[in-house]
């Protein structure tokens, strides 16, 4: 559907924001205002120590073991977040009993419930998805709740009328309409499951990247914990790619969208 | 729904909660979960009036600093990449490169830069909150009912006014949304940012806390996180309420009762 | 000592008929997991394990890895894991917060006599593991002179902040009025070299980095605090210790055999641990390794626990025998 | 002519009772509905007509239950409803909106079958033939915004027939159709209901269509909103777009009634 | 009856050459207009005739330059269009949604003022005047959503006449309006129109109304619509609800134009 010539212009500017990053970055850190700084790698460096990681079996185990963290901890936050989202969007007697303590239990920082969690799970692989689902179930939340307040007000009244039963309602209406948000959601809530998956391996010494993040910082080497968060990176732009590749296959017949920019 | 009814609601599942939590701390002492006046009066010790001047005030005074500069940098930013098609086109993968990248992570790195004052903390602040607020400016723009768009070309709104009369109002729930969720971004790096390389703060006191096995101390420091995120979360709900009345009513024109 | 109502009472050692000499053979490895950062205080364990001493007390050990002694505390009680490693002064606070553990078996510190050796100049005791370094130019001669600077340590209210703490109080000077700030090693090697900081509470490699850019050892804080002594130690939950005392005591055996053999063979342990770490031997080639106690030190706690208490790292006095299960204090 | 009596050979089918609606509340209510009563009977075409703003859509809502009435009732078949019954099937004056747009023709005039737990592919198999009656043969694959407005309001009046309600609302359900079509679906609802013998209640802006259809026409007036008049039209059953619109009492009720509307208006404007 | 010359006293406003327009490409390709070709004169009321789905709102988004034309071109006093131009001014089809749900009737009127750089303010104080002539007399501090249907087509209206714009196009801009409003809105658009020298384009369903209100018909075909005649209505430049449609021309042109339609009709059912 999409003219493969403005596919391949994407890839071009990308790949060309991408080089003045690096360039950029490789400036400042040599011959540029942070250079010599202790513990600040050279882009080359970094890439070079990145490619390396590639070619290492056991790195590739271990980005298995955060993206199984990331994943299940996402997927149980995207049950909760829209079954939740859903209820309370849909019913203010719903949203009175979540509001209150979605709005107390939101805020409280994923970090400081670790060593409580740490407590009963230990250092394992389900530490690392009780704390990603804790932390991606409410960007989902709260966009599933954007979406399904969006719904065209005149299209849920349609649908009233014909007393579609509660799980047509969901798949002919409030999801399809919603989608756009509850992606989004999704896509902020995969950066956060993310960074919790690893963030346990820091912090807790849970399996996965975070835990050589953890070596390597312990060990001093610098490059090789750039190398890592580089591939951390990674794993979120590919992560992102398929979410919003989905999103689009999804949400292709919604209608005319006009491309806003000239 | 009443007002009474609304606030019953809301208050029985935290009732409930606190009840449970209540009944299994007498059942079953653990040092772990402390039972709940115990909380409460380590909270009160902490917090109320010793560490509010050195600790609580210099870190939320961070986390206002970081949210602004976040959210303003994220609404400028969603805006430019959601319009100009080449920029959003360069820009697009290093956005989801740079928030795939755990904030926390670059706390050692900017320390060498910015030092271990508030400047850095205030910085992964704003880093951690300006992408939720980016991603859902863009992504909101993006659902405009296009029949707008053709009213807005046919009365002649340039591209300013029509960002501003147009687009903006019909991204803005999807804009507070992500807004919110960088007001939880944020409180979590606030707490983050103080347990590595920082002299105080609510996270530097929570952490030391929680190291030393103070359970009593960490679980005040969570009820005060919560508290403040409440506090915070309600304040910004009554500036989106507000905000979006529009949003609300038009809804609530259509829903039956 | 009473009266302090959050201490529980040692768990009730019954007496159990197990002979570290003479390891009773089991059908089946009892299989036990153990927690602990990959560190070279934990060498004995790695090396105990290379050598085969669990194996032969029937054990079959599993290492969880976790990122702190907090962490590790944390799975020992909440059942994660069987045993684990803990640091005194983190056991001393738990234990002080009602925590229900036991030192199982006595670990790494600082061997007898230490800090008369360095006092008198006796060779090979120069050094030590810890040690506080001033950053260059910063006119710091003496921990004195840290009043009112910014020292980077390595925990929040742990050793490191205790050591430093006692040295610069000490030295005359008001412990209070310095900033404490916490940074893991390496990233305040960093923030030294950049300037961020005027001293850091290190170890090695860090340590030598840190000399050879410039900085000046002004104290070895550990020796300086405890003299001698064990810093550290082997930890069980009550519970466990309850529910499974012949385990428990083949543990403590096998442990005891490591710290030996560790002892007498230091090389084995920094190439263990390098293998532990997943890192080149090389690396850990002029590592100091500690000295491991083989029977616990019950005046050494002891005087641990008081000068933590003096500084207000624990609320109660704690009632260190209590603490330590007596098989730990004999050997075999 | 203001022939209100019932017939009594046909049962009530909808009895609205004293309905009141008010908008908002405070300093800012609207007092829209006041004391609306009224009795649709079995296989009646109600046409319900009045000045813009009047309420029409408004009774229409609360009729159907799609809205709490502030005060008063409506009973299907002698039972209160308490929501939205599957009897009645609406046409909404806002059809662009009330097709989903991301199901195609097809699936949207198939979802109300489907509510009613037929499987998509028989549902779907039904749509044709009422495409083609609605003059839109061989667009089921297409989605509703790839249609012409009045290409849209005829997927919205084939979705409220495919259920073979017993009660048919709509609102201004040809408004955007070209003359010609209208004549056609006029015919074509007039037709069902009489076969069906369906209920309809319709509302319209085009008097002419309003004599056309009804068997009773209800005059609403505005500001708040009363049953001004209730003409019993007694054209006869069968209606037939050449001779019954040369009927001389077709002319008459036309002119009868469009003075009532106009009378509805000033009495309006006057309160404003 | 076909008369299409051009009236040499009035210069051409609006220029449509050639003008062709295909929705999508390929095997979904649907060919909508073809080759249309036609000129507006300043001062001309048009109206735009055809049935459901013929293409004329497309036509008329093409003239107005919100959609490029597959081929053909759009001039405006000589000057090809390359986007929409200011003076010009729409009412949509879809007016429930182009209407701004977050700002009041007054703000949504006044816009278009404020995009030609006039304040807020000021731009507001022209709104009352215009609401009292469509009918809305005091309703500027509602919002959209809280009016009906034919309150919010009389709103678009509104914001389509406040800039007293020289050219004025308008889809069915009276479809979902209660009959006597329209021939208030009827007049006031001819009278505007005399009076500003405007040029309108209207499109309706309503025969009647085209005949009432046009200088010159055009009806357009369908599958593909191309302009299938032009009528001169010649009913003079004042024009009176009771007086004009009693002439009999007026009956005349309005059963002329009824056929056309039909067999406009007809030559698109067969090319289905
Ligand atoms: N959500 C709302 N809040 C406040 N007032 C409303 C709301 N909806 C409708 N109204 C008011 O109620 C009155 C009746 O509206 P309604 O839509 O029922 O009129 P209608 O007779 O259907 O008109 P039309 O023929 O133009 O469709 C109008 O004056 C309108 O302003
Ligand atoms: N976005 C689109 N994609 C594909 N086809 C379209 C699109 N928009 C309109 N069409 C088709 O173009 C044709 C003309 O549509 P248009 O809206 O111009 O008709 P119209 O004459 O205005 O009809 P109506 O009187 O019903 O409003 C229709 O057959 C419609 O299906
Ligand atoms: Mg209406
Ligand atoms: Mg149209």
């Amino acid at each position: 559907m999409r003219d493969p010539r403005t596919t391949a212009r994407r890839l071009l500017l990308g790949a060309l924001g991408i080089g003045i990053w690096l360039a950029l970055w490789q400036w400042s850190t040599t011959g540029g205002p942070l250079s010599g700084t202790a513990g600040l790698p050279p882009a080359t460096d970094t890439l070079g120590a990145t490619a390396a990681l590639a070619a290492d079996p056991g790195f590739w185990s271990t980005i298995g073991e955060t993206l199984a963290m990331m994943l299940a901890g996402l997927l149980a936050a995207v049950v909760l977040g829209v079954g939740l989202g859903i209820a309370m969007g849909l019913s203010s007697r719903a949203f009175a009993a979540l509001d209150p303590t979605t709005q107390f239990l939101r805020p409280v920082p994923p970090v400081v419930l670790l060593p409580l969690v740490l407590l009963v799970v230990g250092p394992t692989r389900t530490l690392g998805i009780v704390l990603a689902a804790f932390t991606a179930v409410w960007p989902i939340l709260v966009q599933t709740l954007v979406g399904v307040r969006g719904v065209d007000p005149v299209a849920l009244e349609t649908v009233r009328a014909m007393r579609l039963p509660w799980h047509l309602r969901q798949s002919s209406v409030i999801l399809p309409s919603a989608l756009p948000n509850i992606a989004t959601g999704i896509r902020i809530a995969a950066s956060s499951a993310l960074m919790l998956a690893i963030g346990v391996g820091l912090l807790a010494g849970a399996p996965g990247l975070g835990r050589s993040i953890l070596n390597a910082q312990q060990a001093g080497d610098g490059t090789l914990v750039f190398a890592i968060i580089i591939w951390s990176g990674l794993l979120g732009l590919a992560t992102n790619t398929l979410l919003s590749a989905g999103e689009r296959a999804l949400t292709r017949n919604h209608g005319p969208r006009e491309e806003l920019a000239a | 729904m009443k007002n009474w009814t609304r606030a019953a609601l809301g208050l029985a599942v935290p009732a409930a909660a606190v009840a449970g939590y209540a009944a299994a701390t007498t059942a079953n002492p653990d040092p772990f979960f402390p039972p709940i006046p115990v909380m409460l009066k380590r909270f009160a010790d902490l917090w109320l009036f010793e560490h509010l001047p050195t600790d609580v005030v210099p870190s939320l005074r961070n986390f206002a600093a970081g949210y602004a500069i976040a959210l303003t940098l994220g609404l400028l930013a969603g805006i430019l990449v959601g319009r100009i098609r080449w920029l959003k086109e360069m820009a697009e993968p290093l956005i989801h490169f740079g928030r795939s990248v755990p904030p926390i992570m670059l706390i050692p790195p900017l320390v060498l830069v910015l030092g271990i004052g508030d400047a850095s903390k205030v910085f992964v602040i704003a880093l951690g909150a300006v992408f939720p607020v980016l991603l859902t400016t863009v992504d909101g723009m993006r659902q405009v009912d296009p029949a707008l768009l053709d009213m807005s070309r046919s009365i002649g709104l340039g591209r300013v006014q029509t960002l501003r009369r147009i687009v903006l109002p019909a991204a803005s729930p999807a804009i507070y949304g992500g807004a919110q969720t960088g007001l939880q971004v944020a409180l979590i790096l606030m707490v983050s940012s103080e347990m590595v390389a920082a002299t105080h703060g609510i996270g530097y006191m929570t952490m030391q806390a929680q190291a030393t096995f103070n359970a009593p101390s960490v679980w005040a420091g969570i009820l005060l996180l919560a508290v403040l995120g409440f506090l915070i979360n309600a304040a910004f709900t009554l500036v989106r309420n507000r905000a979006l009345a529009w949003h609300t009513g038009r809804a609530a024109a259509y829903a039956a009762a | 000592l009473t009266g302090c109502g959050s201490q529980e009472p040692a768990a009730s050692a019954a007496p159990v008929d197990y002979d570290c000499a003479n390891p009773s053979p089991v059908g089946q490895p009892i299989p036990v997991t153990f927690a602990a950062n990959a560190i070279v205080s934990n060498g004995a364990v790695y090396a105990g394990l290379k050598e085969g001493f669990f194996k032969e007390h029937g054990l079959e050990i599993e290492i969880q890895p976790v990122a702190n002694v907090s962490a590790a505390i944390s799975s020992v009680q909440g059942g994660t894991t069987d045993f684990g490693f803990a640091t005194s002064v983190s056991l001393f606070q738990a234990v002080d917060s009602g925590v229900p553990i036991s030192v199982v078996a006595p670990f790494a510190g600082i061997a007898p006599n230490y800090y008369e050796n360095m006092k008198n100049g006796v060779k090979g005791y120069t050094t030590e593991v810890t040690a506080l370094v001033a950053a260059p130019g910063s006119g710091i001669k003496s921990p004195a002179d840290l009043a009112g600077r910014t020292v980077a340590v390595a925990d929040a209210r742990g050793q490191s902040e205790l050591t430093t703490r006692f040295v610069i109080n000490e030295a005359g000077a008001d412990a209070d009025s310095v900033n404490y700030t916490v940074m893991a090693f390496p990233d305040s090697l960093n923030a030294f070299k950049a300037g961020q900081v005027d001293a850091i509470f290190t170890v090695d490699p860090f340590l030598s980095q840190a000399v050879a850019a410039g900085g000046e050892v002004i104290s070895w804080p550990g020796v300086e605090t405890f003299h001698e002594g064990p810093t550290s130690a082997i930890i069980s939950s009550n519970k466990f210790i309850e529910s499974a005392p012949q385990t428990v005591a083949r543990f403590t055996c096998a442990i005891q055999e490591s710290n030996e053999f560790a002892n007498e063979n230091p090389d084995a342990v920094r190439e263990a641990t390098a293998v532990a770490q997943g890192v080149e031997a090389a690396t850990l080639a002029t590592a100091t390794v500690p000295y491991f106690y083989s029977t616990a030190d019950l005046a050494g706690f002891e005087r641990f626990a008081g000068i933590m208490h003096d500084f207000g790292f624990v609320t109660n006095e704690v009632d260190v025998q209590s603490v330590v299960l007596p098989r730990a204090l004999s050997n075999g | 002519m203001n022939l209100t009596e019932n017939d009594p050979a046909r049962p009530v089918r909808l009895a609205v009772r004293g309905l009141s609606k008010t908008y908002g509340s405070g300093s800012t209510a609207n007092r829209v509905l006041v004391d609306i009563t009224l009795d649709v009977h079995q296989g009646e075409f109600i046409c319900l007509v009045g000045p813009s703003g009047a309420g029409k859509t408004t009774l229409l809502r609360c009729l159907t239950s799609l809205m709490p009435p502030t005060s008063g009732t409506v009973a299907l078949d002698g039972k209160v409803l308490n929501g939205p019954s599957e009897h009645i099937s609406i046409v909404f004056q806002e059809y662009t909106r009330s097709l989903l747009p991301w199901m195609t023709v097809e699936a949207n005039i198939a979802l109300p079958l489907q509510a009613r737990g037929m499987s998509r592919k028989e549902a779907v198999a039904q749509v044709e033939p009422l495409l083609r009656s609605v003059g839109l043969p061989g667009t089921g694959r297409k989605y509703p915004w790839q249609l012409s407005g009045g290409m849209q309001q005829r997927v919205a009046i084939a979705r409220a027939l495919i259920t073979e309600p017993e009660v048919l609302v709509m609102d201004e359900p040809f408004a955007s159709i070209d003359a010609q079509t209208r004549l056609e679906l006029e015919d074509l609802t007039r037709t069902l209901q009489q076969e069906r013998n369906m209920t309809v209640v319709l509302v319209t802006h085009d008097i002419d269509e309003a004599v056309y259809l009804a068997d009773r026409i209800v005059v609403l007036s505005k500001n708040p909103a009363t049953v001004q008049e209730i003409v019993d039209v007694g054209l006869g059953d069968t209606r037939d777009q050449i001779t019954t619109r040369e009927d001389h009492r077709f002319a008459e009720l036309r002119s009868h009634i469009l003075g009532q509307i106009r009378a509805a208006q000033i009495r309006g404007a006057v309160r404003v």
